[in-house]
């Protein structure tokens, strides 16, 4: 499947959430996604620039599409979430309010361009059957949480992905590498990913909630597939604990890494390393290797 | 022979009313039981729906030299016959647009949905479309002779 | 919070307002009906001063000040479950992020410190074009003086390698900048309107 | 054509303020008047015989009356002319009180408009045609389709007075939802003990003949004269030779089968009879499940049943009824509350529809009248009603409040409280709409006597937590989010039209709102007539209600059945479309637009279609002469040559 799209990593996955970036680009490689980062692209604004005006923030997150315009893509892949959200918000007050946007941008744009998660990508357009012909290394009997967060799947009008009550595109996609999929009914609450700098008394509560109904329908991880969520449920582990006097030790690892390991890349390649919770006992389990995994079989 | 209002002082027109029977004409009833004064240029035929009225009553009453002509029936969804006046609404439409093909003012002529318990509607409908028809002044008449029977098929 | 004790209707109530937040948010407070089902959805109503059905309400009142200064306007967080929930198909997260957008042009906002990390946030992406989470944060804690929050993790980030020591400036950092003056010239121009 | 024309007085009301003498005058100058004068009041006694007296003195033809509203005094008039030998068309009345002298005080315009008025009636008359009205014969039988309380009561009103009843339910028994009903508010009857005798006088009654197991098929012809094909789906089992004994549903394999009449709790077997009380009382094979069927080897109810009643190969089949009017009945079904992913419905065992709830209730569901939950069958301590589930909600399309609910949750978790006095009832609610005769102090008891937990405000989301379920609500009194843990959730399920509603109202040409119940033909004065003359309506077809408003209902269409089998015969109104066969060029517009299907194909000798007017049928709207491009279908008395008359009359 040779597909060349383009590829917007964000803020957080060029920083604290550099792995995701990293098993994103493997990963894709390994599928026969060729990832073009959008060149020289700037920061989408996210929540800051929407609370002052969307329209600032859609011309921020503009920048980007124009230039992914310009370079001939119809498909924009991000892995965040938020900054999903920035850049669809984008084309929504592009429709909505041409002109300022225009006058804002001062750049060319049709405002044709899709924009989709790497979830999406990976389920709508691989497909959990294509990744379940390509396991290696069977997550058999780990269970495994899927924990969309809040803004996959939500307002479905704008999301257009998924059910927003109930989603089943993370479930299936860890049901095709062969994990137990425990019905995980916080699926879509909010893990306060906002506040997580400013207010982490509320981060603290709402993780604690989360990580607590995870242990009791007997997860072994979390897998995620937004960096917020994921820096919330793991960096900030230890505080929960803290919080509510727990002992949690609940590896948060993002999907492009399950699916990654188990199609046979290599643990340092998809920077499972950089995890605060480290789930190396859980890796080795499905691979003994896990440190030294023989990619040749990838091609 | 010459109708009376065609003999009348200048300042009375002559404005033609289709009314359905079961909502307008009732609404018309009800202003003048409730006696509210109007003007006195309308003269008011009784049809039993909206969706009885032909657009070519209306026109032949304009080219004949009516100086305005008012359509009323029951609301949108009251109707007597459930649906008549939503035929009425899209034919009333056509008309509008068609009648300044053959040379008539638009505001020569209005629709309205007034029910029978309106009275007060029906008062101030009848006084602001006699105003504006009289602000128009009588019908000039057209210009070109066209036949009206072939209008028919605009419809 | 405020408690409201007496509230005289005519006197209290700013229509202006309801029509801004209307004109703004694009939805029609109207139709709330007052179910609470955003509130029964809303992780936050536990740290909200009025719970969002609440601020709902107050915004049909036309009670602009209690509403603009209320807590619960910058906790939201923005996460969709009231608007995906609400039985009349009000986008109430919306409605929420107008009232920020609204405080914020009313010098009325609440939660200053949330305004603060935003501030700072929105001037590295302005300076880097991209925001320089090393920079920010500790702007940020600085600023809100509170220096030694998270400093428990600072250490094991650093550890980790994640934590950039210099910023990314981007080429087209001045374009970026651009917009963000663009934006503000608009900004004023709409003000006068 | 002689026409006598009558300027009215109305004691002062009209002659204050129009020179009703000039307006006489002025009429001898229009063409055919031949007599006309005024006087007091036209309409008394007197007036009437002074236009009697003139028709016969001055041989008229034709009379106009110009007087008051003809709304008022129309038919006074018409009886009138008619006495004194004319046909009752051969009049006009003309408005020169209510549209005239009412409106203005200026004597001098009112008296050139009453003059108008009075030519404009004068030019129609002209072109009036004597009509007459037709008989046709009504057949007195009557269709009552649907076989719930509201069909039922309908059923036994007619039979009753003495008419013979078709009734048709497409399901295998009667008694529709009230069936499966426990106990009943705001008395608490039991709902089998007070329906199921109005059953058994249904089978018993011979002026009923029961279709169970069928439905409408087609519906032709109009009131009093309707022709309706009626299918009998096969049952495979021949009803005739069935005794209900029950021996072949004991022991048919087939066990697995979705058990409709118990909403799903548990199963049934393939051949199947519903309840006990089922009427009628016979066995039906389902073939969805029969091992016979999907497998082709079984047959062990063939070989068990006493009477050989058992048919494999029987076939759906049609049967044809004639009746004189119709009165449908079809009831309604429950909003499907897995729609709200968030409530669980559909994917937690324990959380249930408000009708499940009610079989759990009953001593003769699943349960055998304990309440235990469906996932492990423990009985509950702490039960969370949830009101309003598909209604007024805009945003699942369901806009209504379905009148029932609020009143249905009360009632349940009363009888909760009396069966399981340890369990915790809690309600949530967004206001409690009760207000039947002591339907309040129903709902108020609930909360006063029997401790049933009301909090106000919605409820967002349901989910498990072990074997309990967690419902995350909020209580907008206080303003503050709420949860509860409970061992059972009971979602209130809104009422929607009967599945195939508006399928059936096509067939019956009958018009439905938006969401597909039926229109009454006045919403305050007609609530049990349709548009299409000789169908009613009864029970929740026609929007929700409870048992006492269906049953009333139900009475009250009976009541119009009955007035109108009263008469032997149908009047017709003769202001009815009529069809120029000449002139009609086939195209068949007026069949398209008319909205009561009253005009149909013909095929002349010549093999040439022309249209065709059902005069019993034609309320005579004029939507087709209108329409139709050569104007052949004209309606009379109100024709195009009429009302151009009259517009000549004013600008010609
Ligand atoms: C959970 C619950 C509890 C309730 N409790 C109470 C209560 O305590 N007291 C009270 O007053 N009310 C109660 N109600 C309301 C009550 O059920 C209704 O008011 C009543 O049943 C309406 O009767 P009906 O005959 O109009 O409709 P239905 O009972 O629905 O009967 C309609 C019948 O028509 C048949 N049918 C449908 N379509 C066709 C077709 N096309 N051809 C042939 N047959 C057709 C159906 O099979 C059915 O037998 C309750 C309702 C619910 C949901
Ligand atoms: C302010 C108000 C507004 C309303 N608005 C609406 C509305 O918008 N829509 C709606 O549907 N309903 C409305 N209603 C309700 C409506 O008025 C009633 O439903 C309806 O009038 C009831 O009619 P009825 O014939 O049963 O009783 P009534 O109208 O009370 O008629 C009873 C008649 O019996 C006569 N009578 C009484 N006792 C005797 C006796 N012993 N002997 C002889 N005659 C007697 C009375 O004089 C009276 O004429 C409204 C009610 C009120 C109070
Ligand atoms: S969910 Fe919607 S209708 Fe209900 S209280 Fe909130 S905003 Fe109002
Ligand atoms: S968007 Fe804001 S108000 Fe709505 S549920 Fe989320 S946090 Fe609460
Ligand atoms: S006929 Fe009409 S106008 Fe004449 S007296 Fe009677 S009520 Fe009055
Ligand atoms: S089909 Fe035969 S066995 Fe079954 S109930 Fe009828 S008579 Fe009894
Ligand atoms: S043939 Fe069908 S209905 Fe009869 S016993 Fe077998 S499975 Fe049951
Ligand atoms: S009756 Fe009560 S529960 Fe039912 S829809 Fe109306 S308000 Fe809601
Ligand atoms: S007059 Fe109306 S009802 Fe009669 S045939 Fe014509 S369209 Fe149908
Ligand atoms: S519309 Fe006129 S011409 Fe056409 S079928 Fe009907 S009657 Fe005949």
């Amino acid at each position: 499947m040779a597909k060349r799209i383009a590829y917007y990593p964000g803020c957080s996955c060029s920083g604290m959430a550099i792995e995701y970036d990293q098993s994103t680009r493997v990963l894709c490689d390994a599928l026969g996604i060729e990832l073009v980062e959008i060149s020289d692209w700037n920061c989408c604004g996210s929540t800051p620039a929407h609370s002052y005006d969307p329209l600032l923030g859609a011309a921020l997150a503009g920048r980007n599409l124009a230039i992914a315009e310009a370079q001939g893509f119809d498909v924009v892949m991000t892995p965040c979430p938020s900054c999903l959200r920035g850049l669809k918000n984008a084309v929504k007050v592009y429709e909505e309010r041409k002109q300022d946007f225009l006058d804002l941008l001062q750049m060319p744009f049709s405002g044709r361009i899709r924009i989709i998660s790497v979830l999406q990508l990976l389920y709508e357009d691989v497909g959990p059957e294509t990744i379940k012909n390509r396991v290696q290394y069977p997550f058999t009997g780990k269970a495994i949480v899927p924990y969309y967060g809040c803004l996959l799947t939500r307002p479905p009008e704008f999301a257009q992905f998924d059910d927003p009550e109930n989603p089943v595109s993370l479930d299936e996609l860890l049901r095709a590498v062969g994990a137990t999929v425990p019905d995980f009914a916080y699926k879509t609450e909010c893990c306060g990913a906002a506040y997580g700098v400013t207010e982490n008394d509320i981060v603290g509560k709402l993780t604690g909630r989360l990580l607590d109904m995870a242990r009791r329908v007997g997860a072994d991880a979390v897998g995620v597939a937004c960096p917020l969520c994921q820096q919330n449920l793991d960096l900030r582990q230890s505080q929960v604990n803290r919080y509510w006097r727990t002992k949690f030790r609940m590896p948060i690892l993002y999907i492009t890494q399950v699916i990654g390991y188990a199609l046979g890349i290599d643990s340092e390649r998809l920077g499972t390393k950089k995890l605060f919770i480290s789930p190396d006992a859980l890796l080795r389990d499905i691979c003994k290797h896990f440190e030294k995994v023989d990619e040749s079989h990838l091609g | 022979m010459k109708s009376e209002a065609a003999s009348t002082p200048e300042q009375e027109l002559r404005i033609v009313g289709f009314l359905c029977n079961w909502c307008s004409y009732g609404g018309a009833d009800t202003a003048g039981i409730c006696r509210f004064k109007q003007p006195t240029d309308l003269r008011i035929i009784r049809i039993p729906c909206t969706g009885r009225m032909d657009p070519l009553f209306a026109v032949k009453a304009l080219i004949y030299g009516a100086d305005g002509v008012l359509v009323s029936g029951c609301h949108p969804k009251d109707c007597h016959y459930a649906v008549g006046n939503y035929y009425a609404r899209r034919r009333m439409e056509v008309l509008k647009r068609f009648l300044p093909f053959i040379g008539i003012d638009t505001g020569r002529f209005r629709y309205s949905w007034v029910s029978a318990s309106e009275g007060q509607l029906w008062q101030q409908v009848v006084k602001e479309f006699s105003e504006q028809i009289h602000r128009l002044g009588a019908n000039p008449g057209l210009h070109e002779k066209i036949d009206v029977e072939a209008s028919l098929f605009l419809f | 919070m405020k408690r409201l004790h007496l509230l005289s209707l005519q006197q209290t109530c700013d229509k202006d307002f309801i029509h801004r937040v209307e004109k703004e948010s694009g939805q029609q407070v109207s139709k709330c009906y007052q179910c609470g089902n955003c509130s029964a959805s809303c992780n936050y109503t536990y740290v909200y001063d009025y719970p969002v059905n609440q601020i709902m309400r107050l915004i049909q009142l036309g009670q602009k000040d209690v509403v603009l200064q209320a807590r619960s306007v910058w906790l939201c967080a923005n996460c969709q479950a009231c608007s995906t929930r609400c039985p009349c198909n009000i986008d109430v997260a919306r409605v929420m992020e107008s009232l920020r957008i609204i405080s914020v042009e009313e010098g009325m906002v609440s939660k200053k410190k949330i305004k603060l990390f935003y501030d700072e946030f929105l001037s590295s992406v302005k300076k880097h074009g991209r925001v320089f989470e090393t920079g920010l944060i500790a702007a940020y804690n600085i600023k809100a003086l509170k220096p030694f929050t998270d400093a428990d993790l600072g250490a094991r980030v650093l550890k980790k390698g994640k934590l950039e020591l210099h910023p990314h400036n981007i080429k087209g950092r001045k374009d970026v900048a651009e917009i963000f003056n663009r934006f503000e010239a608009y900004s004023k121009n709409r003000d006068i309107d | 054509m002689r026409i006598g024309v009558f300027v009215c007085r109305c004691g002062t009301n009209i002659a204050n303020t129009v020179d009703t003498e000039a307006v006489a005058n002025k009429a001898l100058e229009y063409p055919d008047v031949t007599h006309a004068t005024d006087y007091m009041y036209t309409c008394s006694e007197p007036g009437q015989q002074e236009i009697q007296q003139a028709i016969k003195e001055h041989a008229l033809q034709g009379i106009v009356v110009a007087a008051c509203s003809p709304r008022m005094h129309e038919a006074t008039f018409r009886r009138a002319v008619e006495k004194a030998g004319l046909n009752r068309y051969m009049f006009e009345q003309a408005n020169i009180r209510e549209h005239c002298s009412w409106i203005s005080s200026d004597i001098e315009a009112n008296t050139r408009k009453a003059m108008d008025l009075v030519r404009m009636s004068v030019e129609k008359l002209r072109f009036n045609q004597p009509l007459f009205s037709s008989y046709v014969p009504i057949n007195k039988r009557v269709l009552v389709i649907g076989g719930g309380v509201a069909g039922i009561q309908a059923a036994l009103d007619c039979a009753e007075g003495g008419l013979d009843v078709v009734m048709v339910e497409r399901e295998s028994t009667i008694g529709g939802k009230m069936a499966k009903l426990d106990k009943t508010f705001p008395t608490i009857d039991c709902s089998s003990c007070i329906l199921g005798p109005k059953m058994v006088d249904v089978a018993q009654n011979d002026n009923i003949h029961l279709y169970a197991y069928s439905e409408i098929d087609s519906v032709s012809g109009y009131i009093g004269n309707f022709k309706v094909g009626i299918r009998k789906k096969a049952t495979y089992v021949d009803w005739d030779a069935c005794t209900g004994c029950g021996l072949c549903t004991e022991k048919c394999p087939a066990k697995k089968c979705y058990d409709r009449f118990n909403e799903g709790l548990g199963t049934t077997t393939a051949i199947n009879i519903p309840f006990p009380q089922a009427i009628p009382k016979k066995a039906c094979i389902d073939a969805d499940y029969c091992r016979y069927f999907t497998k082709g080897k079984c047959k062990v109810c063939q070989k068990l049943c006493p009477t050989s009643a058992i048919r494999f190969e029987m076939e759906d089949e049609i049967v044809t009824e004639e009746v004189g009017a119709i009165v449908v009945a079809t009831g309604y079904d429950l909003f499907d509350d897995s729609v709200y992913g968030e409530y669980g419905g559909g994917h937690y065992p324990d959380v249930i529809s408000a009708m499940q709830y009610e079989r759990l209730l009953s001593a003769a569901g699943p349960t055998g009248g304990h309440i235990r939950r469906p996932s492990d069958g423990k009985a509950p301590k702490d039960i969370v009603w949830l009101s309003c589930i598909g209604s007024r909600d805009a945003s699942v399309g369901r806009p209504y409040c379905s009148g029932i609910c609020c009143m249905y949750i009360a009632k349940q978790a009363t009888m909760t409280r009396d069966h399981l006095p340890d369990c915790n009832c809690y309600v949530s609610y967004m206001d409690i709409r009760a207000p039947g005769k002591n339907y309040d102090e129903f709902v108020r008891r609930a909360q006063e006597e029997y401790g049933v937990q009301y909090f106000r405000g919605r409820v967002g989301k349901i989910y498990p937590k072990g074997d309990r379920l967690i419902v995350q609500g909020a209580d907008t009194l206080l303003g503050i989010q709420i949860e509860i843990e409970a061992d059972l959730v009971v979602l209130a399920t809104g009422i929607e039209p009967s599945d195939g509603a508006r399928g059936l109202a096509e067939k019956l040409r009958i018009s439905y709102d938006d969401y597909g119940f039926y229109m009454e033909s006045h919403p305050k004065l007609r609530p049990v007539e349709t548009n299409t003359a000789g169908v009613y309506l009864s029970g929740v077809c026609q929007g929700p209600k409870d048992i006492p408003a269906s049953v009333g209902q139900g009475s009250a269409a009976a009541a119009k059945v009955q007035a109108l089998f009263s008469r032997d015969t149908i009047e017709t109104d003769p202001q009815v479309a009529n069809v120029k066969e000449i002139a009609c060029i086939g195209c068949g517009k007026c069949i398209d637009v008319c909205p009561f299907g009253a005009i149909q194909w013909k095929t002349l000798r010549d093999g040439s279609q022309k249209a065709q007017v059902l005069e019993t049928v034609c309320q005579g709207c004029g939507l087709c002469n209108a329409t139709c491009p050569p104007k052949a279908i004209q309606l009379q008395h109100c024709t195009d040559d009429q009302i151009l008359a009259e517009v000549n009359a004013l600008c010609g």
